[in-house]
């Protein structure tokens, strides 16, 4: 098996699909010789060419747009918004074009477009560059929504999404794309709406997107050792979601903690939470917990920004509070 | 004008088509047949079918809140069209879009849409995808005076002058932004003045006159076939009726909507195409008839058609999920 | 008492407040001699000039960008977007500028500005006329948002929010504009996060926002007379969002159902969901229902409209699935 | 010329004194004292300097990302905006807000943003407020020429022109948005051009001439505070570093670069005051050793400035609600 960063997994998945399918192009700020504000796009300039890796304006609107039109027409755009904070500005081309196009034509168009989003806190980048805004576009009927963990899942799903004949927003969380991680040697695509068993455990059940997978996973090793057995649940896309994977390890835990970076108010986890809810109550033996951000704006300083983003340590009293 | 005597009849009869077709909706609309919001393109039918008369089938379109005509110029079905906005199973949508959203994809119409200025970076994607995959289709966008103020207005034929995309912005400025007059929604008098600002040729051209629109609209299609990039064309004009119906049109002097009468573009096209003989009055009048007994006919295919099923509801949403039906 | 609909309830705030306080002034597309969209605004545009109530450009960009502008400066700005559905043009104002500027600036500004939105189905508009997205600005700390359902909230509670420092979202039912209801001689204002309970019962907790309220209340009605007892809990705010109102209920009767129009998935209804999970999860003795649309973009046609969005019958069913 | 001896002084002064500032936080952040993205004005500092020399304390600026020169010119404290970039409690955001998000409202700074082109419409708002408040107070709005092609340029823009708001736009024409060249990014070669879109004056002037973007700014000033509405001032510079520091700049040519640096506004300003006789070398010197002293003691209070409270971080959300705090 191979070992890549997470975002040498995104390049690769890029440039895999790119080979296979020249409909495929990748559009946004910087993305051409540049290589991405993130490195994540890299060598694809010099491979592909300025056609097909498109530097633009600083001008989402235009990138989502001419995404969506491009998409209706037998492309496969796959634009990269550089930071989620600027998603404000190309929401209408989301939730009013692309989302719905399909619907409003009664079904006689699809959009097969992949916006790739850096999410997250976690570099002092202040309120206007470390938002994680995936839960308004669960909330937005024709989106798919993919939040990958590792670089394989993010290798898998993102593969996966460009071959998707739906718009799908793809968040990275900015923090893991330095992280490494096993790819392996059959990874082809993995399934938009699996989830996945980070970990296995029998007390509580945590369900944690992205960077939240690691701090949940730090918390289930420390919890392990007072003897509180956890099982991390991962759902990978938001929606489609597994709920039978969650829900069967609610039934079998009795318990549940969810965990995003978001601030928690009006976030994900009030979804998953309302699933279980409604779905699983008779299995339920504690409250629901769920741990997020602070429902602040993200501060500069980096102690300020530690404090408001959730860590590990708010896990493990999360889960200490279900489990006692 | 490269116009044959074939070509002027075709567009003859398209601008009727359109306007027997309007007309018939505001019969339906005050009758209560029509659910939702309307907005009709009469007086404004030379530019619709003057542009598409200077494009080809394979050609895309992107149209507005006020899309009717374009539908209509580019191909679009009428039966099909009058179905979708009576909500029918059988409409162009299946009764999802109603008249704010009629597409057909297939014949290159990408879409009314209801969001001001929507079409302008889709038909820049549009033109992309045409010049990505090696084929010379045009795209014309169609926006109004008001829309020429949105965010999209800006990035999008931006984008489309950078990259020199086959992509023609036709602006039908009738004036108005529903109450607003465009002297006080912005401070240009010509809308195509605004092409400077992306290096591209901009020109106003009489938007009353469908010939005129042709010859414009025509020109940028040569360009934009040749990789010369956009062109903004503005074509001014006036709209007969309220900005939707039920608008009870307080902004506007009778005067102002008494002298634009006057210019009505289907008389004035009759009594040229009379004059230059291409056609007699006989011949007018069977248009006239004949466009009339399509909407007859159209308007009974949709009166007859059935309502879709509540489970269509939902269907469409995505190529491969259904999510849930109401319990 | 005097009796108005809620849209001249709406109106008579305004014009009480543009009396009471000269820097409070109106602006938004078509607002002025055309009276509005909905004839919210009417005669304000003779009574204050057209200085005060201002006609602007179709640039929900600029209206709201120019509204914190104005308001950071020392006016009170009352935009209006003419449908919720255009919020997607404006999301960078609202969310990244409005929402963090005091915060971003360490507290050293302020932003008093109300943004009137209508929401909404029910008029056959379409998928790009008809939406209820809420629920996204709850999910952005540093916004605070209305949604009231009948003429004396309405009024009370725009009242407030002109007269608050922060900028709020203030969400009107288009429904619901010809709507009737008593104001109340002493109404002044109604303070933000005072949910309303609008009709007392024992067996279930109902909580419905805006338009919802009223099919809740004739839902509850119609289970009376099964020997089913509703009590209807109205948020009226949902941030800030009156937990413990809510919390007594359902302590009280240990079932809820929760009714909003937006789509069920990533809509506000798993927030209270999951605060009434974990705040009182040892009272609740039946799974948390929540009603809401159907997850697809609002249908054109009226029937298939009416599917989609949810009516007391869903409510009805609900609420005998969490007795039964 | 109309400025005065002392005027000059104080502009000279200004731009050495940003100079400095900008140089010390490139050694800052080489040392990893400074979190998070910092983007520097080297280079041009004449524009900023320039421009608000021609306004009053009671004015206001909207400013970037690349804002530290802005905020400096308009009087903004050293020792503040020092603490705050390195995010200490005694910054002006209390360590908030960092580099990107620094204002002083008080003194008419209403913040550098993250948002490109996030000032355009906060400065119209400025303008109208001040014209409903009936002062005269102006309003700078500073953007780059990538920002140009952004949405709120557009809309901004359109808004105060037809409202005649007195806003003065100062576009920043560094050549680049991070790594694209303008003549990548748009197809005018002055971004001023597109002032003809909104029917307000544009202007292109040497923005590494202090004086040539006084006089324009001053001109411009003086329009606005008389009822005349805004203007477009395109001022051409260069940056002397990357994008943000960290940038390895792969995207210009050393030549490129090399050419600009002859062009360095500071030099230029500084020979031209000594051939004018209106500065001494020696005096020249004084200058620059004083700029040094500010910075370092600013630096000083910043190093020694405690870090803020963990708790300080749910404060100020509202004017009137704090919600929660990490239990
Ligand atoms: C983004 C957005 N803002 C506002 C509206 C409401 N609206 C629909 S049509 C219209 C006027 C459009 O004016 P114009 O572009 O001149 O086209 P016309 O109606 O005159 O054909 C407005 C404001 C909308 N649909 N979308
Ligand atoms: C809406 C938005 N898009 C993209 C970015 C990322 N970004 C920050 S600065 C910058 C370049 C800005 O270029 P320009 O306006 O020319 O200003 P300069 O940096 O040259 O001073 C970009 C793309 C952003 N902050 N906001
Ligand atoms: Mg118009
Ligand atoms: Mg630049």
């Amino acid at each position: 098996m191979r070992s890549l960063t997470y975002a040498e997994a995104i390049r690769e998945a890029l440039k895999e699909e790119m080979e296979n399918d020249n409909r495929v192009f990748v559009m946004g700020e910087d993305v051409g010789k540049f290589g991405g504000c993130f490195g994540v796009t890299g060598n694809l300039w010099e491979l592909f060419g300025e056609e097909r890796v498109r530097d633009t304006p600083i001008s989402e609107t235009a990138i989502i747009g001419a995404s969506v039109g491009a998409a209706a027409t037998g492309m496969r755009p796959v634009p990269e918004i550089m930071f989620a904070d600027f998603l404000t500005v190309c929401m209408d081309q989301l939730v009013n074009q692309a989302a719905k196009i399909r619907y409003m034509f009664g079904g006689k168009a699809k959009i097969p477009m992949t916006v790739r989003v850096p999410v997250g806190a976690g570099l002092s980048a202040a309120a206007q560059h470390s938002q994680s805004l995936e839960a308004w576009f669960t909330h937005v009927p024709g989106l798919k929504v993919v939040m990958p963990s590792t670089p394989s899942d993010a290798k898998g799903l993102l593969k996966a999404a460009i071959r998707d004949d739906n718009p799908t927003m793809f968040f990275e969380h900015k923090i893991l794309y330095s992280i490494k991680g096993e790819i392996p040697d059959d990874l082809d695509i993995i399934p938009l709406g699996k989830a996945d068993i980070k970990r296995e455990g029998k007390d509580v059940t945590v369900v944690a997107t992205s960077l939240m997978v690691y701090k949940a996973l730090e918390a289930a090793e420390q919890l392990e050792k007072e003897g509180i057995s956890v099982e991390v649940v991962d759902p990978r896309t938001l929606f489609p979601l597994d709920e039978d994977t969650i829900l069967e390890s609610v039934k079998k835990t009795h318990k549940a903690v969810i965990v995003h970076e978001a601030c928690v108010r009006g976030g994900f986890g009030g979804e998953i939470a309302a699933v279980i809810t409604e779905k699983a109550f008779d299995y339920l033996d504690a409250p629901i917990k769920r741990v997020g951000a602070l429902n602040v704006p993200i501060p500069f300083n980096g102690k300020l920004e530690n404090y408001v983003i959730p860590g590990t340590e708010d896990i493990i009293k999360a889960v200490k509070a279900v489990t006692e | 004008m490269e116009l044959s005597k074939e070509q002027l009849i075709e567009m003859y009869k398209k601008m009727v088509q359109i306007r027997k077709f309007e007309e018939r909706v505001v019969k339906l609309f005050a009758d209560g047949k029509i659910p939702g919001f309307v907005h009709l393109y009469i007086g404004e039918e030379a530019i619709a079918v003057g542009a598409c008369s200077a494009i080809e089938p394979k050609d895309y379109i992107t149209s507005t809140h006020r899309g009717h005509g374009h539908l209509i110029a580019k191909g679009g079905k009428i039966d099909l069209m009058m179905a979708e906005i009576l909500g029918k199973a059988t409409g162009y949508c299946k009764g999802k879009g109603g008249s704010m959203h009629i597409a057909d994809v297939d014949l290159g119409i990408l879409g009314a849409n209801g969001i001001v200025g929507g079409g302008f970076t889709i038909a820049a994607g549009a033109g992309l995808s045409a010049k990505m995959r090696g084929t010379d289709q045009v795209t014309l966008c169609f926006f109004g005076d008001g829309a020429s103020n949105q965010t999209t207005f800006h990035e999008g034929i931006n984008m489309a002058s950078i990259w020199n995309l086959p992509v023609v912005f036709i602006c039908e400025n009738n004036q108005y932004g529903i109450s607003l007059h465009q002297s006080r929604h912005q401070r240009v008098a010509d809308v195509s003045d605004r092409a400077v600002a992306y290096g591209i040729p901009g020109v106003t051209v009489d938007g009353n006159d469908v010939v005129a629109v042709y010859e414009a609209v025509n020109e940028a299609v040569k360009r934009a076939r040749n990789g010369e990039g956009p062109t903004l064309i503005e074509c001014k004009t006036y709209r007969h009726r309220g900005h939707f119906e039920g608008d009870p049109v307080v902004y506007r002097s009778e005067n102002e909507f008494n002298e634009w009468l006057k210019k009505d573009p289907i008389p004035r096209f009759e009594e040229k195409l009379t004059e230059m003989g291409v056609l007699s009055k006989k011949e007018v009048d069977e248009i006239n008839e004949w466009a009339v007994k399509i909407i007859d006919e159209a308007v009974e295919f949709a009166l007859n058609s059935p309502e879709p099923e509540l489970e269509s509801a939902v269907r469409d949403v995505y190529t491969d999920i259904i999510e849930e039906v109401r319990k």
